[in-house]
């Protein structure tokens, strides 16, 4: 009949009007700054450098191998490598980014540098509030910025950062044995050199390295 | 007026307001941005004003078709050199007050296509920006706190003196110049006045 | 005659002038408003409502809307360039002169003004209707006669064209 | 104490005025009812604007506004001071007059629309005879000031705006005369004030409005039809189509203009409303002759609100029409249904009192309204059309 459906439009947004007071399901808005709508967990929107313990600059697992920076396609990552080592976390000496920034202005949240870091040091923030009048100061994250501790990470990924903590847990049990092997290796070697009193000072190295994460197994894994 | 004898003031039943504060107020809650969109972008901007983020609650769903109604031009998504002598038009026709959130990495800098020929390097070389809002697309929710950070913004502007709104200052450029197509690029390649080519000390 | 009717009057005629001098046909179209607007106002004060609001409906409604119409249509809107006089301007004047004249002799002659009544007696719309459809209805009847056919005339034009289009 | 309530406005005036001295009593009375329009309705204009953001949210499953002020009633004046402190643009080849007379004119004659609607029993400004009349020769010329405002814009989308809206309000402005032309011919008069007296009798209890009749009620949604129309209302808000021509015939008018612009099109929609519960609705007569000792103004502005309420509803329900279907719509559907409204009137009046001239009188309504459904609007008629490009 003529005028049927403008009859029936007008039900449907005299329902929801009305619906609006009473139910829930008409009146879906969020009230942003005051409630939050929960993120999915893969939610992602610019990475973040991972730092194991408490100290941002010490436990950064960041290397500087800077994969991350050649492999960005939009090219926002600049890192500079140090020139000198300091003992990571786990107290191992290690090539730290003297400088490691990212434009937030260009990134395109694409994860690339997520993926193809092979020490798991960078993973995608979930914070959005980023919004500035500062063009340059602003939207220029340098490495202080950009740390966040694992903890954070288990927060906003749980899922992933768990799945995260195994792999290192694996990888250091392997590393753990392989350095004890190695240990022992060149504690045969070294009984074997004592006879030989030559090589010794060039076996003295890897001894060093390999009994440091020894010393204290359980310092990552929370 | 003093803060603390205006809070005395308060707590008596007195209000007290001065021009500069009823003026900022009446603007700042009063944003109608204008009604364009440029790429994905876009598509967020779409959805904040849609039932889940409601862009209407902060007064800003008067979205103006004309330039001339508008106050606030959400510059979402790419600007391509073809399109940016437009936005900037559409900029110069805009009345005062008026300002520009830079919605997204394009927008800001040109983002993913940073390096391609064809697109501009972020519209703050020809128009001043406000609000930078980075993300590829910004969410939702990010946009309404680069509406809240405007807000704030447009709130401590004194109207006097230094730092005053653009369009109480009458040594301040009103009209920008619109980039034409050159040989190569867009000529001129930036606004020297808005776009003092900076440098990043890393 | 009073204060309100000489600047009625000098409305009106300033707004006719305008209408007849102004070089762009649209402010010639809205000053003839302003003229038309001013012999409402003219009906008005001599308290004949139905004439002064019919004047305002049909000729600042109407007639007006469908001047502005035809000279936008006609891409009249734009000023011309050698001045707006015609070169046949001697024959309206002489048209214009004659049609004063015309006018001018139906008002002197007409009884009001040979018997120097003093008041005019109100007319309500009512008396109006019943007089249009009573004595005068012939003569309503012819007029909407005529202005259907004027109708149906412009209906068969729009539609020749299309086809002609076609 | 009930007629003094009601009557209190005018008691009020009187009292005011008879505080001057009687040299000049007459102009102060006028002046004083002038000032009452001039503040009200801007007043109601604010109100229906928060109003219908958020009843538009609400319709669209969302808040609206509601952070300035306590559930955001501030929003209005907030957006008035944005408006009237806003740079004030004209352009470089826009005829300056013009361009700054045509919001003037309009809210002008949007103004004056306002002088013959009675708003309660003895409120209003002039009783004159052609009073309905007067309305519609005001309301003509507001479509004058929207060709001005296009014209002198100097903008190709301001002229196609203006074009377009004055070609709606004139073919809307023949289905409202007509429907209004058929409570004329049962009342006998045309003033306004004689309108609403004489629908303001009760038989058991039971209002005599023109719209509890067949041919009210048809005459009503045709009205209804031809005002949302004529205001520039959504589904009918072509002249100001963004999708299309920007912003219609406003294009270029910025701040204080376009606020004016804005109040005349929401004094269009307050008048029109007046006239409709006037010619329709029973003015400022009350629903059920028991609620007589509630004010007759508090009816008056309620049934405006309610109309306004209605408009806001339909704009949140309805999408745009196009130009073709609109101007289909005024001459194929509306115009014939309020000419046949005519007849029907009349019947209504020649019939006599008894059940037969409300079964002859629904009878020609609904068989109408049934052949148009089935003939001359369906589909075909209101549908794709054929384009014919440009060569």
């Amino acid at each position: 009949m003529l005028g049927e459906g403008i009859l029936k439009g007008l039900a449907e947004t005299a329902r929801n009007a009305v619906g609006s007071f009473v139910s829930k399901d008409r009146l879906t808005t969020v009230e942003y700054p005051e409630e939050r709508l929960p993120l999915p967990e893969a939610s992602r929107n610019f990475p973040f450098l991972v730092y194991d313990g408490t100290d941002w600059e010490k436990g950064l697992r960041c290397v500087a191998c800077q994969i991350c920076e050649k492999e960005c396609p939009p090219k926002c990552i600049y890192i500079d490598k140090s020139k000198d080592k300091k003992p990571d976390a786990f107290g191992r000496p290690q090539i730290y980014p003297a400088k490691f920034d990212i434009d937030i202005s260009v990134c395109m949240s694409c994860q690339i540098c997520v993926e193809v870091c092979p020490f798991e040091a960078i993973k995608m923030d979930t914070q959005y509030e980023l919004s500035t009048d500062d063009r340059f100061g602003g939207l220029l994250l340098d490495r202080k910025e950009l740390a966040k501790s694992n903890e954070y990470y288990h927060q906003i990924h749980p899922t992933e950062a768990s799945e995260v903590d195994a792999k290192l847990a694996a990888e250091k049990v392997k590393a753990d044995a392989k350095a004890k092997a190695a240990a022992g290796a060149a504690a045969a070697k070294a009984a074997a050199a004592a006879a030989a009193p030559k090589p010794a000072e060039a076996a003295a190295k890897p001894v060093v390295l390999a009994d440091a994460p020894a010393a204290k197994p359980q310092g990552e894994g929370d | 007026m003093e803060e603390g004898l205006k809070i005395e003031l308060g707590k008596q039943g007195v209000f007290v307001t001065t021009i500069e504060e009823l003026y900022n107020w009446g603007r700042k809650n009063s944003v109608w941005p204008m009604q364009f969109g440029l790429a994905c972008c876009a598509i967020e901007m779409i959805a904040t004003t849609m039932a889940r983020y409601d862009l209407a609650r902060f007064g800003a769903e008067v979205f103006r078709p004309s330039p001339r109604q508008a106050d606030l031009m959400i510059i979402s998504g790419t600007v391509t050199k073809k399109m940016a002598p437009q936005v900037v038009r559409l900029y110069n026709q805009m009345a005062e007050p008026r300002y520009v959130i830079a919605m997204g990495a394009c927008a800001i800098s040109g983002g993913p296509f940073k390096q391609g020929y064809n697109v501009l390097k972020g519209i703050d070389r020809y128009i001043p920006v406000d609000v930078h809002i980075p993300g590829c697309p910004p969410r939702p929710e990010a946009l309404l706190q680069a509406f809240m950070t405007l807000q704030k913004k447009i709130e401590e502007q004194p109207l006097t003196g230094e730092g005053r709104p653009r369009h109480l200052d009458a040594e301040a450029q009103g009209e920008f110049p619109v980039p034409v197509q050159g040989e190569h690029d867009l000529e001129p390649t930036s606004n020297k006045l808005v776009w003092p080519l900076p440098v990043v000390i890393r | 005659m009073n204060l309100v009717f000489y600047v009625l009057a000098g409305l009106t005629v300033l707004g006719g002038l305008a209408a007849v001098l102004l070089k762009n046909t649209v402010h010639c179209a809205l000053a003839l408003t302003v003229a038309f607007a001013g012999l409402a106002l003219l009906f008005l004060e001599l308290d004949a409502q139905f004439a002064g609001f019919a004047q305002i409906l049909v000729y600042i409604g109407a007639v007006a809307i469908l001047v502005v119409f035809a000279i936008l249509l006609t891409r009249g809107s734009e000023t011309p360039e050698d001045g707006v006089f015609s070169h046949t301007w001697l024959a309206g004047l002489a048209v214009a002169a004659a049609v004063f004249a015309v006018l001018g002799w139906a008002v002197i002659q007409s009884a009001p003004a040979l018997t120097h009544e003093s008041a005019a007696p109100v007319v309500t719309v009512n008396q109006i209707g019943n007089a249009l459809l009573g004595r005068y209805v012939l003569p309503l009847e012819i007029v909407a006669l005529l202005l259907t056919a004027a109708l149906v005339g412009a209906v068969i034009v729009a539609m020749h064209e299309k086809e002609e289009t076609k | 104490m009930v007629s003094t309530l009601d009557q209190i406005f005018v008691l009020l005036k009187h009292w005011l005025v008879g505080l001057l001295p009687s040299v000049l009593q007459p102009a102060a009375g006028v002046l004083l009812s002038v000032v009452a329009i001039v503040c009200v309705f801007p007043a109601l204009f604010a109100l229906t604007v928060l109003l219908e953001r958020k009843g538009l949210g609400r319709m669209q499953n969302r808040l609206g506004p509601n952070r300035v002020g306590p559930f955001g009633i501030l929003q209005p004046i907030a957006d008035a001071i944005k408006s009237l402190t806003k740079e004030d643009i004209v352009p470089l080849r826009a005829d300056a007059l013009i361009h700054f007379l045509a919001p003037l004119v309009l809210v002008v004659a949007v103004f004056l629309e306002f002088a013959v609607v009675p708003m309660g029993r003895n409120m209003v400004l002039v009783d004159m005879d052609a009073s309905l009349l007067f309305f519609f020769s005001i309301g003509a010329s507001t479509e004058l000031s929207v060709f001005m405002a296009g014209w002198s814009s100097r903008n190709k989308y301001s002229l196609m705006g203006a074009m377009r809206a004055v070609a709606q309000m004139i073919s809307y402005e023949v289905p409202l005369l007509m429907s209004s032309v058929a409570v004329v011919m049962i009342t006998g008069s045309l003033s306004l004030v004689k309108i609403v007296e004489a629908q303001n009798q009760y038989t058991y209890g039971l209002p005599h409005w023109n719209i509890f009749t067949p041919w009210g009620c048809a005459g009503f949604v045709m009205f209804a039809i031809a005002a949302t129309a004529e205001t520039n209302r959504s589904p009918f808000d072509l002249p100001e189509g963004e999708s299309e021509l920007v912003a219609g015939y406003f294009t270029e008018y910025s701040g204080f203009k376009f606020a004016l612009f804005f109040l005349g099109e929401y004094l269009g929609m307050f008048s029109i409303s007046g006239l409709g519960t006037a010619l329709f609705l029973g003015g400022w007569s009350a629903p059920f002759s028991f609620l007589w000792w509630v004010p007759s103004w508090i009816w008056f502005f309620g049934k405006v609100m309610l109309s306004i309420c209605v408009l806001i509803w339909v704009r949140g329900t309805l999408p745009r029409l196009r130009q073709d279907q609109l101007m289909n719509f005024a001459w194929k559907f509306v115009l014939p249904m309020t000419l046949l409204n005519l007849v029907d009137v009349a019947l209504w009046r020649f019939l006599g009192e008894g059940w037969l001239r409300w079964v002859v009188c629904s009878a020609v309504m609904l068989v109408a309204y049934v052949a148009a459904a089935l003939t001359g609007l369906r589909r075909d008629h209101i549908g794709p059309r054929s384009y014919r490009y440009a060569e």
